[in-house]
């Protein structure tokens, strides 16, 4: 019995030192460890609009993140924007944003929620869920960072997964205020090497490049070889000028299929213009709804 | 001085060298008619291979200070097998790391000929798809119509590739496959003759299987595993293949890819296949089902060879489950 | 050993049937599906007004995740009974999320709706076959190896081994996915899923030896050994943080589990006939043993590259 | 059980003598999972260094305190512990690289090698000796996968540290894991033969 | 003829190679000088001599006896004097203790008187055939009378005669249905009687059609009694001849492995051994004498030649005309399971049925290779083994391990190595497993 006793007297004892490394650990590196993923994803960002490098972000440029839920109650579905309100430079805390399926304005609920707090999504739901109430439930779906300079829209930044040939294909796309393709960052992906795995190549990313709207809407994967000076122009081998110059050639072709990666292919440029269709479909809603209800936001 | 070996004092005439030339001689007709439609290139190509997959065998013998048996023909046999697998516009650098893997790592590490599990010649084509995953995939060629089988080795082969018609239909569909060879029923002629862009061995049905037959009336092969592979390809394909339930082209299966080649050559390989019947017709029932699953369901629009890498590892535990039937056991069973 | 096999299949069984069960309502539809890339089909219990139901109008179908996007219905097609609806899409659908579609007066029924999802007995079916052949852990994932080389030499061993290695995963997964899903989440307690994984893991083979060195002392004689060997399998501790990270609910849980063990009980067993013929051969001196088992076990890779990409359902 | 080994000698018998992966052939799965790249090996073979450091000095430390009974669940609970600290901590500080490990990291846990030096090493030395030991298993596996990961990445990626030395990726199957099987493999076999050509001069000389 | 009667698994078809002697009436050798009369002439205890040196003997005088166990006596084939009782070249087991007799050439051979056996009850008849000496002349020389004496829990209701002569080159059996076919047909009512039983069939193949037609016109000629003696035509199929093969060839039964023939109810006798029991029991004559085969591309004068027992095969090669120079391997008994021998100097024994001259045309001496797994060793083999892993076992040095693929069932007939591509000596093999399965 006695024995019994040591064994659990001990054992007790190591879990308890145990947790009690693993906890301080926790503590310890959970913030460094959201600040490094932030940082990560800002710096894609800031590479895909173009300050890559060593270049200076301009004090003027705002980052707006815009969270998509979808909302059910009683009587059925909608959807809803966490979005920021008030003007730029202030902050005016964030307003939850609900809208019929038709596109009509539901209501407007403010949610308390600190800038830190929000980009966590365990954090965010639970503010959501305190503001709206207990007969709602949310499910968030996606996020949108919209970017201004002086207050003008520039650009927008949009993260999705679709499949692709072999598991989920995360991106993020850049987008102009014009809907029209500003870049394309590969984000995960488990594609074979040497085939799937060249759509993270510039070369076959960088061809969504300058795509208008238009064409987006449309495009569709041509199974042909890539001539050789767009490949280099799109591989960034030739100078700058020139290379626009053979962009702008191309603007409006289809998207050259990777060599023995179709289906991959195909995956990605359909997952784009999934991506850009319904974001250009809801923003024109949200933006006609945020303009009839006054709705001011830094964007 | 009389030799004494020990009885029996006859032997049949067959022999390993004789068995494994003669496949090769099989493989002959087959790769003539390459020629003429892929052009001269093919020639060069199955030369490097048969001739690197020799090398290194005899590299391999004479450092593992064993008899050298080069003559035997296994090795050239592994070296037409893998040529005939590849596509006839890759490069000739690309069959020469295929034999290192074929037959150093393939064979010789595992002991030489009759160790082996996997068959060599596809073990190198799947290494050599892993490493050269474009090359592998899109070398394919256009039949020549002009006859001029030195154009493309003058020309070089990049501008031309085309895609498999397995490739068409499984990418992009029926209608597509439609309108690049033409209807099924106005293909099979064409494919069975030999005139579709694919691997280099793949051409003709007619002379493979017309090799294949020699080989049975040789009684090299049986009809077992053959028949079991392709009657299982037909009829799976027939009930999946298709858009519903039981409108498959079980014709157009055994005819496109790799089918009749795995079939009467590579599944057939004595080393990594079955001994007895029923484990050969099962093993070959399973080649054809793996093969209809990969086509159908998934990554590779041809599935003949892995269905058979697949399958190899398997032939010792189908000998192991389906035993020759004893004689008699003694009575009242093994003690 | 038979006897456990035919436990783990019949404890799978009754998983599968009641899943079954779960069909559509009773009502004017009876059965949906996707058709080809751009269809759904639509099964009525009656036969309906070919007017109503060629009406393209009648339907309005979004993806579950995009309640405010409504797809287009390009056409509708009726069968020449009146049973079965097929809609065709302008675009191809992404099979992979649930559609919902509603019908509006069509067969005298106002408003109805339903969702048409791929099967989920083929998801969990495909769960279990992606974790046994697909993504098997041993050859395509490369976990397990300590375990995979040292018990691979024998037939009878690598029988044993599998099949305590599957039984063992299954519990110690189900234990474990309960403890994710009530605890460790709610109380934001992630970081401490490798020692509760771990944790649970080794009660489970302390369990199974005591239960079984009381229950059954023969299978105990000849299973024991493998016990010990089982918590040194990285696949066990794999396992459920695969579990965890996807966020599988009980059912896949158990396929996943299922899968993973049965998987490497399949390499086990294919690795172990090999090598009884292995060990005739002649093997160069430097290469016998550990080498060439790694050598075999790369051509299996290999060969196991022919399920890539394979996607059943 | 006293040794009377010195700690140069603890560290060099993990590197050469008792190699947890070519000469005791524990821990495999990394060795051929994520050896893709010399980097991938750098940091794997780090991690086990600290947990197997951090075990072995912390069994070394309280092995009066642990009951016989329950041994091996204490080593459990230790490893779990060290590993749980070296998986956040590189979660948090190098996300990008923990990110290509996937869950190698975590399964650290499950690795034969570490727990069977506590059982055979840790639970009956001294501090020092544990600490150089460990020092030395973990060296051992680390230039294990450095070597490995050498050859896998300038194969399979023409590339060194990530550096592009060879300017072409001569064979992309490497870096392929199945690859990792046969680099393994060959290696092992490769390091027999030149022990045993090795001894046989040795033998020659003598 | 066209038959369908044969075993169903297993099984090869080597060139017969019997038109070389097929044709060629049986000789009668003249007496040689000397012979050399080994004491172990067959399966069980070697005799012992019961004459002194220098005594002389009679034809068919007994010269040596069994003491214990197994066995027959051994007779004086010639008149003659004994000149040593010393050791002698043996075909297997290098030498052997052996009589030596001189022969007296010019002594008068002795008559055989005929006697009136259906007199003697069958215990008689069965002394008889043991007093003559008498073992299966076809194969392993088993002593005929134990074979005759099935064990009481297994009745007997067929005798089967052997006939099949599968083995090629030998002509022996053939040539002795053919001339002394109603010597045969009555050896086999002796045999009959002896086993108290009805049926017998005899079994021939059907490239002998004389000795077919031979054998069917001595059954009808010798009709009249009560037994039920029948002739059937077999496929020509290697090894017909071995017991267990003729006996499910004809009767479709399947002896159990380690058993007996009685087993399923059958006895089997070569046709040549039931003219032996003729002799003795119909003419007092002991076995003294038989016909053996010498062909071979390697001989200048093949022949169906009846030579006394211990006729050295030297004395048969000079009657012969001498051998070739192209001789590459002298084969005492069947190309298929006879033993190659290093000498001439060697005699005649109770079971040598041919003496083959083989030239290196007929042989192969290809050097064995690595095992391909072609299978064709099971497909041979008519006891449904697996010759290919027994000898992949035996090479890899773990012959103990082989008695899972039932190697004592082996008979090694030799169909495996014959068909075997890779020339894999699969009879070695086997007798080595068998050799070290056994001592462990």
């Amino acid at each position: 019995m006695k024995n019994f006793l040591t064994i659990i007297f001990r054992l007790t004892a190591s879990c308890l030192v145990a947790g009690l490394i693993m906890g301080t650990t926790f503590v310890l590196t959970n913030k460094a460890k959201k600040a490094n993923e932030h940082a990560r994803e800002q710096k894609v960002v800031f590479a895909l609009l173009g300050y890559s490098g060593g270049q200076e972000i301009p004090e003027s440029m705002g980052m707006h993140e815009l969270y998509r839920y979808v909302v059910t109650d009683g009587e059925g579905q909608s959807i809803g924007y966490l979005l920021p309100v008030g003007e730029h430079g202030q902050d005016g805390g964030f307003s939850f944003v609900r809208i019929g399926l038709d596109g009509s304005f539901l209501n407007q609920t403010s949610v308390p929620v600190s800038e830190e707090n929000v980009r966590d999504q365990g954090e965010r739901d639970k503010a959501i869920q305190a503001a709206l109430g207990g007969d709602k439930t949310i499910r968030f779906t996606d996020q949108t960072i919209v970017v201004t300079d002086h207050g003008q829209r520039t650009a927008y930044l949009l993260s999705g997964k679709f499949p692709g040939f072999k598991t989920n294909i995360a991106i993020i796309l850049a987008l102009d205020p014009e809907y029209s393709v500003i870049g394309l960052e590969v984000m995960e992906h488990e594609e074979d090497p040497g085939l799937g795995a060249e759509i993270e190549q510039d070369y076959f990313k960088n061809q969504f490049k300058y795509k208008p709207f238009e064409k987006i809407k449309s495009i569709e994967v041509a199974k042909k070889p890539m001539p050789d000076e767009y490949f280099a122009a799109l591989e960034g081998n030739v100078d700058e000028a020139a290379a626009d110059d053979i962009m702008q050639q191309y603007r409006d072709q289809d998207i050259y299929a990777l060599t023995g990666a179709t289906i991959s292919s195909v995956a990605v440029s359909s997952g784009v213009k999934g991506m850009t269709r319904k974001f250009a479909y809801r923003l024109d809603l949200l933006d006609n709804v945020l303009e009839q209800q006054q709705i001011a936001v830094p964007f | 001085m009389w030799n004494v070996s020990v009885s029996p004092h006859v032997r049949s005439p067959e022999s390993v060298g004789k068995i494994m030339w003669t496949v090769v001689a099989c493989l002959v007709p087959p790769l003539v008619l390459s020629i003429f439609v892929f052009g001269i290139q093919v020639l060069l190509i199955t030369a490097v291979s048969v001739i690197s997959c020799m090398a290194v065998e005899a590299i391999c013998q004479k450092a593992l200070n064993k008899p050298v048996t080069v003559s035997d023909g296994s090795a050239a046999l592994t070296g037409m097998l893998m040529a005939f697998v590849i596509p006839p516009g890759v490069s000739f650098l690309i069959p020469v790391l295929g034999a290192v893997m074929a037959i150093f790592i393939g064979k010789h590490l595992l002991g030489g000929i009759g160790y082996n599990f996997f068959n060599p010649a596809l073990l190198g084509r799947a290494f050599l798809l892993a490493t050269f995953p474009v090359a592998m995939t899109s070398a394919w060629l256009p039949p020549l119509t002009d006859g001029a089988i030195f154009s493309y080795l003058a020309s070089g082969v990049d501008a031309v590739s085309t895609a498999t018609p397995l490739a068409v239909m499984k990418e992009q569909g029926m209608a597509a496959f439609r309108e690049a060879f033409g209807t099924p029923s106005e293909v099979y002629g064409s494919f069975f003759l030999g005139w579709r862009p694919g691997c280099i061995g793949e051409t003709s049905g007619l002379l493979l299987v017309l090799g294949g037959l020699y080989l049975m009336y040789r009684r090299y092969i049986t009809w077992h595993i053959p028949v079991s592979v392709l009657g299982t390809i037909a009829l799976l394909t027939w009930m999946f293949g298709g858009e519903t339930l039981f409108t498959g082209d079980p014709l157009l299966a055994v005819l496109t890819g790799g089918a009749l080649l795995g079939a009467f050559f590579m599944a057939t390989d004595y080393v990594t296949s079955p001994t007895t019947r029923t484990a050969q017709l099962i093993f070959g029932a399973g080649i054809g089902a793996l093969t209809v699953l990969i086509r159908i369901k998934g990554g590779y629009p041809e599935g003949v060879c892995y269905a058979i890498l697949l399958m190899n590892p398997l032939s010792p535990v189908l000998d192991g489950w389906f035993k020759p039937k004893r004689f008699a056991p003694p009575a009242g069973g093994e003690k | 050993m038979k006897r456990l096999i035919r436990l783990i299949l019949c404890a799978a069984l009754p998983v599968f049937f009641g899943l079954t069960g779960a069909g559509q309502a009773a009502g004017l539809v009876a059965a949906t599906e996707f058709g080809a890339d751009n269809e759904i089909i639509v099964q009525f219990n009656t036969p309906v007004d070919p007017a109503e139901a060629t009406d393209t109008q009648s339907y309005t179908v979004y993806e579950e995740t995009d309640p405010d996007i409504r797809l287009t219905v390009s056409e509708v097609s009726l069968s020449t009974d009146g049973r079965q609806a097929t809609l065709s899409f302008a675009e191809p659908l992404n099979t992979s999320v649930a559609h919902v579609v509603t019908l509006h007066d069509v067969g005298g029924v106002a408003e109805t709706s339903f969702s048409v999802s791929k099967s989920y007995l083929g998801y969990l079916f495909s769960i279990l076959i992606s974790a046994l052949l697909i993504n098997n852990f041993v050859f395509t994932k490369y976990l397990g190896l300590c375990v995979f080389f040292g018990t691979s030499k024998r037939k009878q061993t690598a029988k044993g081994m599998g099949v305590v290695f599957t039984i063992v995963i299954v519990v110690a997964v189900s234990m474990s996915w309960v403890l994710f899903q009530y605890v460790l989440k709610p109380f934001n307690l992630d970081y401490l899923q490798i020692v509760i994984f771990i944790g649970l893991t080794s009660l489970t083979v302390q369990a199974v030896d005591t239960v079984l060195r009381k229950v059954n002392p023969i299978l105990f004689k000849s299973f024991g050994v493998y016990l010990v060997l089982v918590i040194a399998n990285c696949v066990i501790i794999a396992v459920p943080l695969l579990m965890a990270s996807n966020e599988y609910n009980y059912f896949e849980t158990f396929m996943l589990s299922l899968g993973a063990g049965g998987g490497f009980l399949l390499a086990l067993y294919l690795m172990s006939s090999v090598s009884e013929r292995l060990e005739l051969a002649r093997v160069p001196a430097s290469f016998k043993g550990l080498p060439i088992a790694f050598i075999v076990a790369g051509q299996f890779a290999m060969a196991f590259l022919g399920f890539s990409g394979l996607q059943l359902f | 059980m006293s040794n009377d080994k010195t700690s140069l000698q603890l560290v060099t018998n993990g590197i050469l003598k008792e190699n947890p992966i070519f000469k005791l052939a524990l821990s495999m799965c990394p060795a051929v999972g994520i050896s893709t790249t010399v980097m991938n090996g750098i940091m794997l073979g780090l991690a086990v260094l600290f947990v197997q450091v951090f075990s072995s000095v912390t069994i070394s430390l309280i092995k009066d305190f642990i009951h016989p009974r329950i041994r091996i669940p204490t080593y459990t609970l230790t490893i779990a512990t060290w590993v749980t600290v070296i998986d956040l901590t590189l979660a948090a500080f190098f996300p990008v690289a923990y990110a290509k490990m996937g869950i190698f990291v975590k399964i650290i846990v499950a690795f034969a090698i570490i727990t069977m030096r506590l059982e055979m090493f840790a639970c009956k030395e001294t501090v020092s000796d544990s600490f150089w030991d460990g020092i030395g298993m973990g060296m051992g596996f680390l230039l294990g996968m450095v070597t490995i990961g050498f050859v896998r990445e300038l194969l399979g990626s023409g590339a060194i540290m990530g550096y592009d030395v060879l300017g072409f990726k001569p064979l992309l199957f490497f870096i392929l894991p199945s690859a990792g099987f046969f680099v393994v493999g060959l290696m092992m076999g490769f390091f027999n033969w030149i022990e045993t050509r090795y001894a046989q001069r040795k033998r020659g000389n003598a | 003829m066209v038959s369908t009667l044969t075993f169903p698994k297993g099984g090869v078809h080597p060139p017969e190679s019997k038109g070389l002697t097929e044709q060629l009436p049986i000789q009668v050798m003249p007496l040689p000088a000397e012979l050399h009369l080994i004491l172990g002439q067959h399966i069980g205890a070697p005799c012992t001599p019961t004459v002194a040196k220098k005594a002389a003997v009679g034809e068919g005088d007994l010269v040596a006896d069994v003491s214990k166990g197994l066995g027959v006596p051994l007779h004086a084939p010639a008149a003659g004097s004994i000149k040593a009782i010393a050791t002698a070249a043996h075909p297997i087991r290098v030498t052997t203790p052996s009589i030596t007799l001189a022969v007296d050439r010019e002594a008068q051979p002795r008559q055989w008187t005929a006697d009136q056996w259906q007199q003697l009850t069958a215990q008689e008849l069965l002394q008889k055939v043991h007093d003559a000496g008498i073992v299966g002349i076809g194969g392993a020389g088993f002593p005929t009378h134990v074979k005759l004496k099935p064990p009481a829990d297994t009745p007997v209701d067929t005798l089967l005669l052997n006939g099949a002569e599968c083995e090629p080159y030998i002509t022996a059996d053939h040539r002795s249905m053919v001339e002394k076919a109603e010597e045969i047909v009555e050896g086999a009512k002796i045999l009959l009687k002896i086993l108290g039983i009805k049926t017998c069939v005899v079994g021939i193949e059907n490239n002998k059609p004389d000795a077919i037609a031979a054998m069917t016109a001595a059954v009808r000629a010798a009709g009249g009694d009560d037994s039920d003696i029948s002739v059937v035509t077999l496929q020509v199929k290697y090894p017909q001849g071995s017991e267990k093969q003729l006996i499910q060839a004809i009767t479709g039964r399947k002896v159990p492995a380690m058993a007996l023939p009685s087993a399923v109810g059958v006895v089997v006798h070569n046709v040549s051994t039931t003219r032996a029991v003729y002799e003795a029991v119909a003419l007092g004559k002991p076995l003294i004498e038989k016909v053996v085969t010498i062909s071979g591309r390697g001989i200048v004068k093949p022949a169906n030649l009846l030579v006394k027992i211990g006729t050295k095969v030297s004395d048969i090669v000079e009657y012969c005309g001498g051998i070739s120079d192209e001789v590459a391997k002298v084969v005492l008994g069947g190309p298929m399971m006879g033993f190659a021998v290093s000498t001439l100097d060697i005699p005649v024994t109770k079971t040598t049925s041919a003496v083959l001259f083989l030239t290196k045309e007929e042989i192969d001496t290809t050097p064995l290779s690595s095992c391909i797994r072609c299978g064709w060793c099971l497909d041979a083999c008519p006891m449904g083994l697996e010759p290919k892993e027994i000898g992949l076992y035996v090479e890899a040095n773990r012959p103990e391990n082989t008695e899972q693929f039932g190697v004592f069932e082996c008979f090694e007939c030799g169909s495996c190595a014959y068909v075997c591509p890779a020339k894999r000596p699969l009879v070695q093999f086997v007798r080595l497993a068998k050799m070290k399965a056994k001592r462990s």
